[in-house]
């Protein structure tokens, strides 16, 4: 942390949220990315937001080109990328146009001074330069002529005007970097990584990332300096890690620990396809990936490795899930390990492919025909993936079941500090491979009962190339024990049942539910998924505030856990912010009459625990106060 | 993982692959006759009950693998060709055998049919052609005659049938071949082909449903009519058929196949079939010689050519990475990216 | 009526419950059939049950292959095929050994002796002949050698050994039909036309036919020579229909009073084929079938029909309906008229295909990605699935909606007299295309908005064809109104909303909800789908036994009528039979708060009455009495 | 229901063709040319807007319907081929064109693609063959070449593509041709050719995509090589090409066609291009002739053969039914079956 610019004259502040927001092709993702990952190194605690559009690139200038990263750092621990952000970058006139409402009263805006000439103004629907009349008024307005500035600084380089011209993100990236006194190093080393071999870019980046920070140095910006020293995190080793990843990470980490392969079959989806390019890379720890030609494809190449012993794995998003349905039934069928991964998004349909929402509860519940029950588990945070997905891999194999993990495209793309685990500190999963007979036969022969159950009511998992337990499994109803065929009345409803036992006896598998916050409160906030951040950023605030709250968060949302209908019996309020329209509340309803409150969201966008604050007074209010 | 046992491979006879399920086809149909073929030939062809298995989809074709004591999955209907390809890539020393009739192969599955057969992955796929839909009770499929008065198409129906060797040529097909169910002798040594074959294998089988489609296949493969009417593909040989090869196929002028009398072209210019030529075109000009069943239709291998196959290629990648990686290092995955300690 | 057996020395009976089993070459269904058609038009209530195995032919003699026809038959008003059999008509071992259990106690066997030898018994796992030891004890039993009879019957008609045998359903038809008195001539002119051109099958079928028949009159059968009066059902002109011909009709006619062309794009399966079929049937009412490569071609061809104009539809069973989710999606988002009709069978995958079940209602609730809601409808009668298809396009096309018509394998497959309505007496309904623009833009000059919204919420079905009205519509997001893409997060909550109140809006369309039987009881008894006529079974005997009991049944379950939630909070007990794990009772609990019980069933049967008597005392004592 | 007015086409130009909707491309797509192609060529078709539907399903390529000016649906990824037969069937009066891409048509569209072509429903299909995922960022598709390194195959793929010519004459196409988005009057060409075939046409565009598959076809179709590497299908000429047309296509021996000087072989032996050849097969074999992009590529049409369409024999069946047994008669229909009174 050498390199960190001098912060003497530096302000601190506990934590600030930024906004980059420019053109698509500004690479404003990236910029994000890398002042996320300095924040990282130099011990902050962070959340971020990538927030895109759709289109690859979608023309320049346009207000439907405007793609933003946010990211909140801190010198203690956070759940979210914050509510409103205190500095938005504006680097041209539609991203000043698309973001400036969410800015903090007051906030500081950095402009990108040389965008804002006639074209562009047009383009983002602006008559006159919101730099000229009173559209910023209130604001701090800092004006940079950063495209100028970053062509200057890379004149003598000798690289294209095109090419300098795209390096004035850098610019940005170290003016904010000096504001914030962050260190310089790790840009400047993964500029030289990323672009190992062209000489001319590295150049340029570096100039224009150079230039940026002096000119913090030089201009007059010293109101602007600031410090936000390192979180005190718990010990250990961290590294800033997004949802995606991390859920890759599991599913290799589970791989290992059950010492069975991983077969991944899936086909590309926003915002799933990283997990499908991350476990592609990992072909040294025996994981095999099938990009098919389809999601049913996919789901049925990974059911099929199931069935050849593997971890079969698929990941996708609703619409893939939507389509993922008969397949999964056959798995409920089969009574075989599988595991189908959802990085929910905003439905229905195309919908918003590129925003996060989790709706996708209820057909992860009930997207077969028939009765066809299944675990359903979701990952809370982005580092929480991790566990999310070992866990799942854990039920799919302990309980021969096709397992639903729902994550979303928040938990996706944002990225966390994790403290990385110790290899040797991770739950083991047992295969259990059946290797012998389990009956007699009439003749007195020993024989193979595929539907013969074990203590969790699981069957035995017979692989391919076992000598003596040939046997067929098939989507017919079947006698339990021998798996025949059978139409028979009383089997099948049997059969029902005995599926429905199995899902229901993983409740006995899990740990005590945890209440956070005040477990003697008369208000209980009941959460699933990503929206963890925010309600953890509200229950801490209103208790600082001095309201008394309790906290529930599940991670398992079938079974649920068995002490939960208790738990919440307890409470006068149960308020459940979903970004869905009240798919929990639904479920929490039907089982314990419980007269839970929904707090839906569908925006594309997260919960800000700010928000929620409001929302949740709102909703109590309207409920008439304690029964 | 357990893998088979490197014993030598025991004797066994067809009643050691047969289980003890009864066979629910109806009297009469064509399958019986294709799963006698399959219990047969297994026992001579070198591989164990566990190292097989046969997934189907749905139809009655697709009841074949409850009669196979072998690893068997019935899976949904039109998925198998999608289900069994994650199987053999998963676990490539498995035989893997998919089965299925020309509704689950050819409609709801020819997605899945096509992409397995341009992948090239090592799999065995019989399909049962009776030309309709037999478990549903009598609908029209994509391979029915144009014209034909189903369920479904009480008016007769409008659109043109797949020729399903040419769909396998055309989706860059490895291997194909054809045979019918009146002749055991023909099926299983095509399923040995089939077998023997590196790679996606598909085997269109000529099936007769007596029930919803019976004699759809009389006019070719019925013993007094069948040399006359089938052509028997052989590798390397000029291609000629009838009760004394009298006649035979030539290309015409403009490279497409052609029926002619040997007496009047002579035999030198009779095509030579060349099931190995790296290109297709021949194999489909072959495939058109008879579009439906009433022309003289060839049987027999129409291409077999060596490609690299889908699953050991999978397999190569894995070994090469290791070698080149060192097999995982979970610790040092999870430490893949910057990090820094907090104390 | 002049050829009905002499019924002078026959007593009354005012029902009687028979069941034909036999195995599936042995034409049992067909029996079956003549049998109900002959008592319809003399003038019977009645209610039937086909109960056959997937298989086409499985081998003969095995218990898998044993194919059964109940019906009942009766002099009054009556809702399901009864429950315990009264007859048995046995063709042979198996079907013994699979049906026996169903009889009444002290109920009567008809066996066909012929068929208990060795190889029979053998097939059918009998040690020794049921007809020789105590198995049927306490039944009265009827030992006919049908066969040989129906060969001697034959033997002067040049009909081969092999044809003759064959007839001998007929001669079991006979046989019932002199003991029931039934007429004689509906059969013989059935079989005239049926096997028209076919003499020696006409003639031995007639032979068979008349020998059963004066078989009863001849063996001193006299003790089983019944006689059951017309029932006095409201006057009108009545027929035997079956659920899914009734569906068929229904959609006919939807088209008809809607002045729209209907398209069907359907993928066979079982139960929904005949619908398929018989549509396929009508082109000169317009109607065109598209037998599709799969189930999602289908639909989406269904969907281009309805883009273009046309009533799109499309028919399938649980496995379809897992696979059109995604398209469905897609339609929910376009906002066109679609109707989805699920065939219901036993669940899930494969389950039983040839068996009854309602599981999928969870699924056509919830299978879909993102907020998709639909309104879902079901029948609850064979005749009455007329009614409900109309009102499924209704629907449709007022609403511009796609909606889920469920009904189950006993409701398509079952028959029951239906009182034919008056063609003039059904509803209109009116699909008004749009026509002109409805806009006027910046220019001035007219403009068409896709998504701007009548009374209903509904947006304008301008079609293809129509100058002027030129839009795009599509998956993504869309601003209300223009309908152009949006990413704006306000927007999407804002169509979300939207697209939600527009369903439950048609709540407000909907007829006041029957409460049937004692609307001050204690208990009502809540119901959806082909459970109304055991629930009303249940209802009258529990009424004619003095208990007070109400009964709610559900055609809309989505959005369900308004009223519903006052109406049950009424009760101290809501017992929810359902032939699923208890979906609806989720459902119920979820939206209204109400302890309602399930009485679940997944048997491939559906309840009868007394077994439902039963339940719901158990149900209704377990739950501890009034509150 | 409406039907278009019989009053003249209006006049119209390329502006009147396109909507206000921003055009989200990547700034150097090749989508733009093909979008441009196609609304100029539009007002010279004699169609009006209102009477024109555009179908696509998801991916780049498939945002087009948002940018024409006429009747549009942007679907759900690969169902774009399934959708629109039901609206030509529904509506036999109006224009379809579907479009999507590599992935949208081959991949999961796949099935849909070929049954519509077997089909022979009067739809124009086109598929813009970027051999690249696009809209998700660049994985490989089923037309990426063999050891493509992708997001998804870090390791170089090991699957062989499909060709889709190939592909489209083994589900019996009726209508196939091939164009590039760097000449718009040949695009514009085979758009109108497409347009007027009665049945399933599919018209397969070489288009680069700049961002994720840069200069796909440079080899073939930058202006300095397009001369030597593209070959011009003419129905009833030799085929040649080359700057001179020094070099031709002839078949060889075995019916295959392969690449000749004409200066060597003289012109008779050229293969005379016949596009309405009832059998596919030479068709076929000029589809092998360029297995990728590294050989001179025929481009034009394929194959144009009348057989009978889909929607209107639908629609004849439809007639005759009426003209037999009179409008329906839904009094009769309800009363069809025997009934009785109950008075
Ligand atoms: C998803 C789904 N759709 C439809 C069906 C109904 N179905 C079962 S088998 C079959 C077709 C049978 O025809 P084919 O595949 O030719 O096999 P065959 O019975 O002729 O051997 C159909 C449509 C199903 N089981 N699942
Ligand atoms: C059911 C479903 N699966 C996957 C996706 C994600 N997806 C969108 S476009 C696309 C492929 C794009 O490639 P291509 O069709 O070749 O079009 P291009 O973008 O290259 O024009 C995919 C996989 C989706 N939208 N829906
Ligand atoms: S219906 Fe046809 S295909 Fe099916 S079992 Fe019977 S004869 Fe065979
Ligand atoms: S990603 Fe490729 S295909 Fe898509 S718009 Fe950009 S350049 Fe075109
Ligand atoms: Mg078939
Ligand atoms: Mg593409």
């Amino acid at each position: 942390m050498t390199d960190v610019a001098d912060s003497s004259t530096a302000r601190e502040l506990s934590q600030v949220i930024i906004r980059f927001a420019g053109d698509s092709g500004d690479g404003m993702q990236l910029t994000g990315d890398r002042f996320t990952n300095a924040s990282a190194l130099f011990g902050n605690d962070l959340a971020t937001l990538p927030d895109f559009p759709a289109e690859i690139r979608a023309p320049a200038g346009t207000l439907a080109g405007v793609s933003a990263f946010q990211v909140q750092i801190s010198d203690h621990d956070i759940t979210t990328p914050g509510d409103a952000p205190n500095v938005l970058v504006a680097m041209n006139p539609a991203a000043l146009k698309s973001d400036l409402g969410r800015l903090e009263p007051g906030g500081t805006v950095i402009v990108n001074e040389d965008t804002f000439e006639d074209r562009n103004l047009a383009k983002a629907g602006y008559d006159t330069s919101p730099l000229d009349d009173d559209t910023l008024g209130g604001y701090t307005v800092i004006r940079v002529p950063m495209t100028s500035l970053t062509m200057e600084a890379c004149k003598d380089l000798g690289v294209k005007t095109r090419d300098a011209e795209r390096s004035k993100n850098f610019f940005a990236l170290g003016l904010i970097s000096w504001m914030y006194t962050r260190p310089l190093e790790p840009t400047l080393d993964w500029i030289d990584k990323k672009f190992a071999g062209k000489e001319l870019v590295i150049g340029a980046n570096k100039a224009a990332f150079k230039a940026g920070h002096a000119y913090g140095e030089t201009a007059e910006l010293g109101e602007h300096h600031f410090m936000i020293r390192p979180a005190a995190l718990e010990p250990g080793t961290y590294t800033n890690i997004n949802g995606n990843t991390a859920l890759a990470w599991g599913l290799i980490a589970a791989g290992h620990q059950a010492k069975v392969p991983l077969f991944l079959g899936s086909y590309p989806i926003t915002p799933a396809s990283d997990i499908l390019h991350e476990l592609s890379k990992h072909k040294n720890f025996g994981v095999r990936t099938l990009q098919a030609e389809d999601e049913i494809a996919a789901v049925g190449a990974a059911l099929g490795a199931s069935y050849g012993g593997h971890i079969g794995l698929t990941t996708t998003s609703g619409p893939g899930v939507a389509l993922k349905g008969e397949t999964i039934g056959l798995a409920v069928s089969l009574e075989l390990p599988l595991v189908i991964i959802d990085i929910q998004r905003g439905g229905p349909s195309t919908g918003l492919p590129t925003k996060t929402e989790a709706s996708d509860l209820m057909l992860a519940m009930y997207g077969r025909h028939g009765e066809a029950p299944l675990p359903v588990i979701a990952a809370y945070s982005p580092a929480q993936c991790f566990e999310a997905a070992l866990e799942a891999v854990r039920i799919a194999i302990t309980y021969r079941t096709p397992v639903v993990l729902l994550s979303d495209g928040y938990l996706a793309n944002g990225s966390e500090p994790w403290r990385l685990p110790d290899v040797a500190s991770l739950p083991t999963i047992e295969a259990n491979y059946a290797t012998e007979p389990n009956q007699v036969n009439e003749d007195g022969e020993p024989s193979f009962w595929p539907y013969q159950r074990d203590e969790n009511l699981a069957r035995p998992w017979a692989i391919p190339g076992t000598p003596g337990l040939m046997h067929r499994v098939g989507g017919i109803e079947k006698q339990d024990g021998t798996g025949n065929i059978s139409y028979d009345p009383a089997n099948h409803q049997h059969m029902t049942d005995i599926r429905q036992a199995r899902i229901d006896k993983i409740a006995e598998s899990l740990p005590p539910l945890d209440v956070a916050g005040d477990a003697d409160a008369d208000l209980c906030l009941l959460g699933w998924g990503s929206t963890w951040g925010a309600i953890t950023g509200a229950v801490n605030r209103m208790r600082a505030g001095g309201q008394k709250v309790a906290q529930i968060h599940l991670t398992h949302l079938n079974p649920l856990p068995t002490e939960l209908g208790d738990l919440l019996r307890r409470f006068d309020h149960v308020v459940v912010p979903e970004m869905n329209m009240g798919q929990l509340t639904r479920i929490i309803r039907a089982e314990y009459l419980v007269d839970a409150i929904s707090i839906p969201k569908v925006m594309g966008q997260p919960f800000t625990a700010g928000e929620l604050i409001e929302r949740i007074a709102a909703a109590t209010a309207a409920s008439g106060g304690p029964r | 993982m357990s893998t088979a046992p490197e014993t030598a491979i025991p004797v066994t006879t067809k009643k050691d692959w047969a289980t003890d399920q009864e066979v629910r086809w109806c009297p009469g149909c064509g399958d019986y006759s294709i799963l006698t073929a399959v219990q047969l030939m297994l026992p001579d062809l070198g591989v164990t009950r566990e190292n097989t298995v046969f997934i189907s989809g749905i139809g009655c074709a697709a009841r074949f693998p409850y009669y196979m004591n072998t690893y068997g999955m019935h899976s949904i209907h039109g998925r198998a060709p999608a289900i069994s390809p994650g199987l053999k890539l998963a676990r490539p020393e498995i035989d893997v055998w998919v089965i299925g009739g020309d509704g689950d192969m050819l409609s709801i599955g020819g997605n899945h049919l096509i992409h397995a057969l341009r992948r090239n992955v090592n799999i065995n796929i019989l399909l049962f052609n009776n030309r309709i839909y037999g478990l549903t009770k009598g609908q029209y499929s994509p391979t029915s005659e144009v014209g034909k008065v189903t369920k479904s198409t009480p008016f007769g129906s409008v659109d043109a049938p797949f020729n399903p060797i040419s769909v396998a040529l055309g989706a860059e097909a490895s291997f194909v071949a054809r045979t019918h169910d009146m002749d055991r002798k023909h099926m299983q040594a095509m399923f040995r082909r089939a077998h023997a074959h590196q790679g996606a294998a598909l085997v269109e089988v000529f099936q007769n449903c007596n029930v919803f489609n019976d004699g759809a296949y009389d006019t070719i493969t019925k013993k007094d009519v069948r040399g006359h009417m089938l052509i028997d593909l052989q590798h390397g040989e000029p291609i000629r058929f009838g009760p004394d090869g009298e006649r035979g196929v030539a290309l015409d002028g403009r490279g497409l196949a052609t029926i002619v009398d040997v007496a009047d072209v002579g035999v030198d210019a009779l095509l030579v079939h060349d099931e190995a030529d790296p290109d297709p075109s021949v194999a489909f000009a072959l495939s058109r010689l008879s579009n439906g069943v009433g022309r003289p239709t060839p049987i027999g291998v129409f291409r077999a050519v060596d490609r690299p196959e889908y699953a050991s290629a999978t397999s190569a990648q894995l070994a090469e990475a290791q070698a080149a990686q060192g097999p995982g290092d979970l610790h040092a995955l999870l430490h893949s990216q910057p990090t820094w300690d907090v104390s």
